[in-house]
């Protein structure tokens, strides 16, 4: 991870409340920032200096190069303390950031990319898009809201986007898991020739990483846990893993960390049940 | 750079500056190379003879001021430090501290038996005090027999520093750190994490699966101040002051009170190069007030 | 007003609701009267059987989510209250805990001996956890059979509810809540304030004359709620639970563990009437979770 | 102490920073307020909500009656986090205050009232000014500060205002306690028939108090410490006074609160020696 994450003093470009589905923030950072690639994340510092809070982990949902730096743009929902201080921002603001950290989403050589992102965690998928379109032109995002007010606008994807909302006010209605098992049905998608991503609340990651497993098909989540550093130092953020068959016994290897490790994840490899604990 | 002299000696180890990073916040020190090289030392996330998986998740909760945590001692073991991590550290040219825990004396026997082969390593900070594995029983340090032969039975195994690091958790903090002295200890770290719980109101249920937790950050340094003081009138082997250090006035308040040196630990998760921020916040407060030598900083606190 | 059942009973007294003011924190009960008739009870400053001075100033610090006092007991005495005091106090309504401190066992004695001729009490708590007041040598929560001995020695002088209140500063406060009921105390107070000390970096000097203070708020709440468990889980009698309490949630949290009531102190500070925000939020969060009394709350805390 | 003082959403009405001196802060509160003297103070939430604050004691420095409430004002300077954040309101900002609280200044029947203030000290000075200017016009306020640019601007105070400066850049130069001597020595003030009225810097205070015990001039001091509530209820807040003279041993005595019992208090009362420790 060496050299590819710095901390850096960011300027609020824009910041644009979207309905019921949260708020975007774009992020003028210097050049100093490497390019983010899809499925990491930045560390802020949501709140400037006295308090101590340690800082908040938000998955880069876009990327726009500039001569001198970028913007980086994240969605994000106020749950909290640090997402409203986060909120609370006006453009011009200074924002304390690290990234990009973390493992990114990988292509799966010889498959179509299908993309699925459940609520806010369509903002990763926006991300990969971007950044293999050209490569692999084929690909689709299904995105599942709740409803029609907790849809982020995905104009700009260059990805065809399938919309389920639960309430069905936009799209099909039902799940995304459900959207996909349709498609796969029908052979909107086929098992083999699809590799599957997913970013979203974790029962539809593991639905999805269940249904891909069966179905044979390769699958990518990002998960979410509580974070100490972010940064590889703290052993915070553990992610139950199965054991590999046939490989020797390893205590350490029960858990891999989210920050460094992850947060992306072979959906397979993942021990869903601890997860659920 | 500094112009001051802020090299410090515990016992027969010299630091060429007061600030370590603190076990286990620091991951093996060979994360944060850029940071690590400017330390005075590192002390390595505490190591057993054995690999160990840790603790379930979620294992940290943030508190006012502070944090729980209930890693569990998540490590990759003596044997693949040696191998994979050690050589690595080494190159950084900084003081080595190597953490021990385990469950039993022979625990920590084995892991020193099999560290002290490794070349490189400058010290062993026998962790006593982790209040988040206690398979054994309860923490070494609530029964100061069972502190006392940790040490005597590795002081045995061992020309190489020893450091014992103490709990908060006890009636007497000193006598504790008597005890320990007694046993061979060439210095004392103080303090690791009190014990702490989180509730989650809507689930009605603790927030950490092992129920409670370590608590570490600012919330903790009054008391960590209260508790190094403790020691320091107690022993005359140096002491290393850990708990809240976050800026540089936070570590020059224990050097004040007579720490030798200063380990940061939460503070790294705010930047993970803290303790280079404390480092050099230090050294300008010392060269703002005229002071020209770190030793002539240390202990000099006025009690009347 | 709440349509919730929040009356609780400590041994022998019935509260009207769960909420009173932690001892030192809300003067002698009678300076908010307002916020004062709206509690489940009351708890005076410590009161000693002569007044007190206390220690010199300053008396306060204010740390990372929390604070340092160390006011050493100043109170008018025994005599004075009951004649200056008392009588406002009983004209409240609200049900009277006076907080007991003394040097000696035999302060102890004489004061409750006095205090017992006096009418419209309806408890004593008994302060054998003052880190700020030492002359006698240590705390007697810090030597288990001299808080066992005080509270024999007073059970003996009087019928009227006797709590203890604990110190956190030892190894094991469950060990010492079971010595403490089975030398006739009828509830447990936890816990006191935590030893820590702050310093003046520019003066070189402790922040407090006296170095040591105790440390209260926010900061501690995690460390409390650990200690209050430990409490629970060793006696039967009932737990009053206090420490860095300034929410209604916090309050719910202690509640949840399984104690019977709470007091709220610096959150006194926020504001005069924060115990009153305190019971107004508590009841609140009850009635949108559908809890219609708290007994159905208390202790329904759900550990694997 | 029942009912004379609240809890208030205040709002800000006016902030103005002059220059070295510091700043000027009115807020309008409602008609609960209770109308406060000069020498009380408030006590102010700095901080909105999340992380732990003590709230910090504020003299007032000036009132203005309204139809349907009133505006207090205070005069500060930024030392430390709580007054940063007083500093950084803007008009139309609220502020969580209680008050008015404390034992105010009371004028000395028979006696010309002499105010002294001292650096931001003059804060109670000018509203004691204000509130008694009327029944008494015959007083004057001595003031001083470190230089020409410490200074609060004074104008609307009905009394005559002298000045000093340390460095002599306004008015006479030296300490206001200098001023003082040279008034009573000149016959500008009469021992005999003046009173004396402080605010400042503890060392000012102590001198004051000194020279009138001396002089046999009645004096009244408004000291500062450590506040823990503001309101009576911790203790907090001592005052180390002497013993009265052939009253009986009171222990409890020794100490009195700066918050209910002060923070004005007899010059002549006040143990020094303590005090400066
Ligand atoms: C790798 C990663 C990427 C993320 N990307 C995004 C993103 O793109 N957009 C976005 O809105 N959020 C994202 N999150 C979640 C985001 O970090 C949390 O919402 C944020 O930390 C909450 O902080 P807070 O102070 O507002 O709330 P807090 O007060 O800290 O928490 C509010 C509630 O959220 C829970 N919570 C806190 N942290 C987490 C967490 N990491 N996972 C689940 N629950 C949590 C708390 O227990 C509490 O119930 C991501 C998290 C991770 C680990
Ligand atoms: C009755 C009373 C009236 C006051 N009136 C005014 C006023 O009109 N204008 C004004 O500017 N200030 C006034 N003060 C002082 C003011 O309360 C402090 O400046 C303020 O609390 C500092 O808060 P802070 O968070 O900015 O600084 P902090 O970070 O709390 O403190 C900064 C520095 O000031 C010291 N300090 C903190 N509180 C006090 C105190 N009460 N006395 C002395 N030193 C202290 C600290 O030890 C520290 O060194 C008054 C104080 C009292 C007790
Ligand atoms: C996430 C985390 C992990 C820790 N792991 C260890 C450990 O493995 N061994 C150890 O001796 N102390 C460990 N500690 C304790 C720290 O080394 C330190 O003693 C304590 O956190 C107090 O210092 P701080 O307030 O600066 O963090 C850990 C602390 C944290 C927060
Ligand atoms: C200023 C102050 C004075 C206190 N005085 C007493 C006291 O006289 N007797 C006592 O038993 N506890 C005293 N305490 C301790 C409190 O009652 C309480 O146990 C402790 O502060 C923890 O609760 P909190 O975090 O809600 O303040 C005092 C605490 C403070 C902050
Ligand atoms: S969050 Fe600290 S190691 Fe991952
Ligand atoms: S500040 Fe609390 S009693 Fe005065």
């Amino acid at each position: 991870m060496t050299g590819e994450s710095s901390r850096v003093e960011a300027r609020v470009a824009r910041i644009l409340r979207i309905g019921d589905a949260g708020t975007r923030i774009e992020l003028r950072v210097p050049v100093s920032f490497v390019v983010p690639r899809a499925g990491q994340f930045v560390q802020i510092a949501c709140g400037a200096g006295d308090a101590f809070r340690l800082r908040r982990p938000f998955s880069v949902c876009g990327w726009r190069g500039l001569p001198d730096g970028g913007e980086i743009s994240i969605l994000f929902s106020v749950v909290g303390e640090g997402s409203a201080w986060l909120d609370a921002r006006k453009s011009g603001d200074r924002v304390d950031l690290i990234g990009p950290l973390g493992a990114p989403f990988r292509t799966v050589p010889g498959r179509i990319p299908i993309l699925l992102g459940g609520g806010r965690g369509v903002a990763p998928m926006l991300h990969f898009a971007d950044q293999i379109a050209e490569a692999l032109p084929d690909g689709m995002l299904l995105y599942g809201a709740r409803d029609a007010h907790a849809i982020f606008p995905t104009e700009g994807c260059p990805y065809p986007v399938y919309r389920s909302t639960l309430d069905g006010s936009i799209g099909q209605k039902g799940t995304v898991i459900g959207l996909l098992e349709q498609m796969l049905s029908r052979g909107g998608i086929r098992a083999d020739s699809a590799a599957l991503f997913g970013c979203g609340p974790t029962a539809m990651l593991e639905a999805l990483s269940r249904l891909a497993v069966a179905a044979g098909i390769p699958v990518q989540v990002s998960l979410e846990t509580v974070f100490g550093c972010g940064t590889g130092l703290c052993a915070g953020c553990a992610i139950p893993l199965r054991a590999k068959p046939g490989a020797p016994e390893d205590p350490f290897g029960r858990y891999a960390f989210a920050c460094t490790d992850g947060p992306v994840f072979d959906g397979a490899m993942v021990d869903w049940e601890a997860v659920r604990e | 750079m500094s112009r001051i002299d802020l090299s410090v000696e515990i016992g027969d180890l010299r630091l060429r500056n007061p600030v370590l990073c603190a076990s286990g916040t620091f991951g093996y020190g060979i994360e944060q190379p850029a940071a690590a090289i400017r330390l005075g030392g590192i002390v390595t996330k505490t190591l057993t003879i054995e690999p160990r998986a840790g603790n379930p998740p979620p294992r940290i909760v943030e508190t006012p001021s502070g944090m729980l945590n209930s890693i569990g001692l998540q490590n990759v073991g003596v044997e693949r430090f040696i191998a994979e991590k050690l050589p690595d550290l080494r190159a950084l040219g900084t003081a080595i501290v190597v953490s021990v825990g385990g469950r039993s004396v022979d625990d920590f026997d084995a892991a020193i038996a099999r560290l002290d082969d490794a070349p490189g390593i400058d010290a062993y900070e026998l962790n006593i005090s982790c209040p988040n594995v206690k398979e054994g029983g309860i923490e070494f340090c609530q029964v100061p027999s069972a502190a006392a032969s940790v040490i005597s039975t590795v002081r045995r195994r061992t020309r190489r520093s020893l450091w014992a690091k103490l709990s908060p958790n006890v009636t007497s903090i000193g006598s504790l750190a008597e005890t320990c002295a007694g046993a061979g200890a060439d210095a004392i770290t103080a303090i690791n994490t009190y014990v702490g719980m989180a509730i989650d109101l809507e689930k009605r249920r603790p927030r950490l699966p092992g129920v409670t937790g370590g608590l570490s950050g600012p919330a903790i340094r009054p008391m960590a101040l209260a508790r190094v003081r403790e020691v320091l009138r107690r022993v005359s082997i140096p002491v290393v002051a850990v708990g809240g250090i976050v800026t540089g006035r936070d570590a020059l308040e224990f050097l004040l009170l007579g720490a030798k040196a200063v380990q940061v630990g939460t503070g790294h998760f705010l930047r993970p190069d803290q303790g280079t921020v404390v480092l050099d916040e230090m050294a300008a407060f010392l060269e703002r007030e005229g002071v020209s030598s770190i030793g002539d900083w240390i202990g000099s606190l006025k009690e009347d």
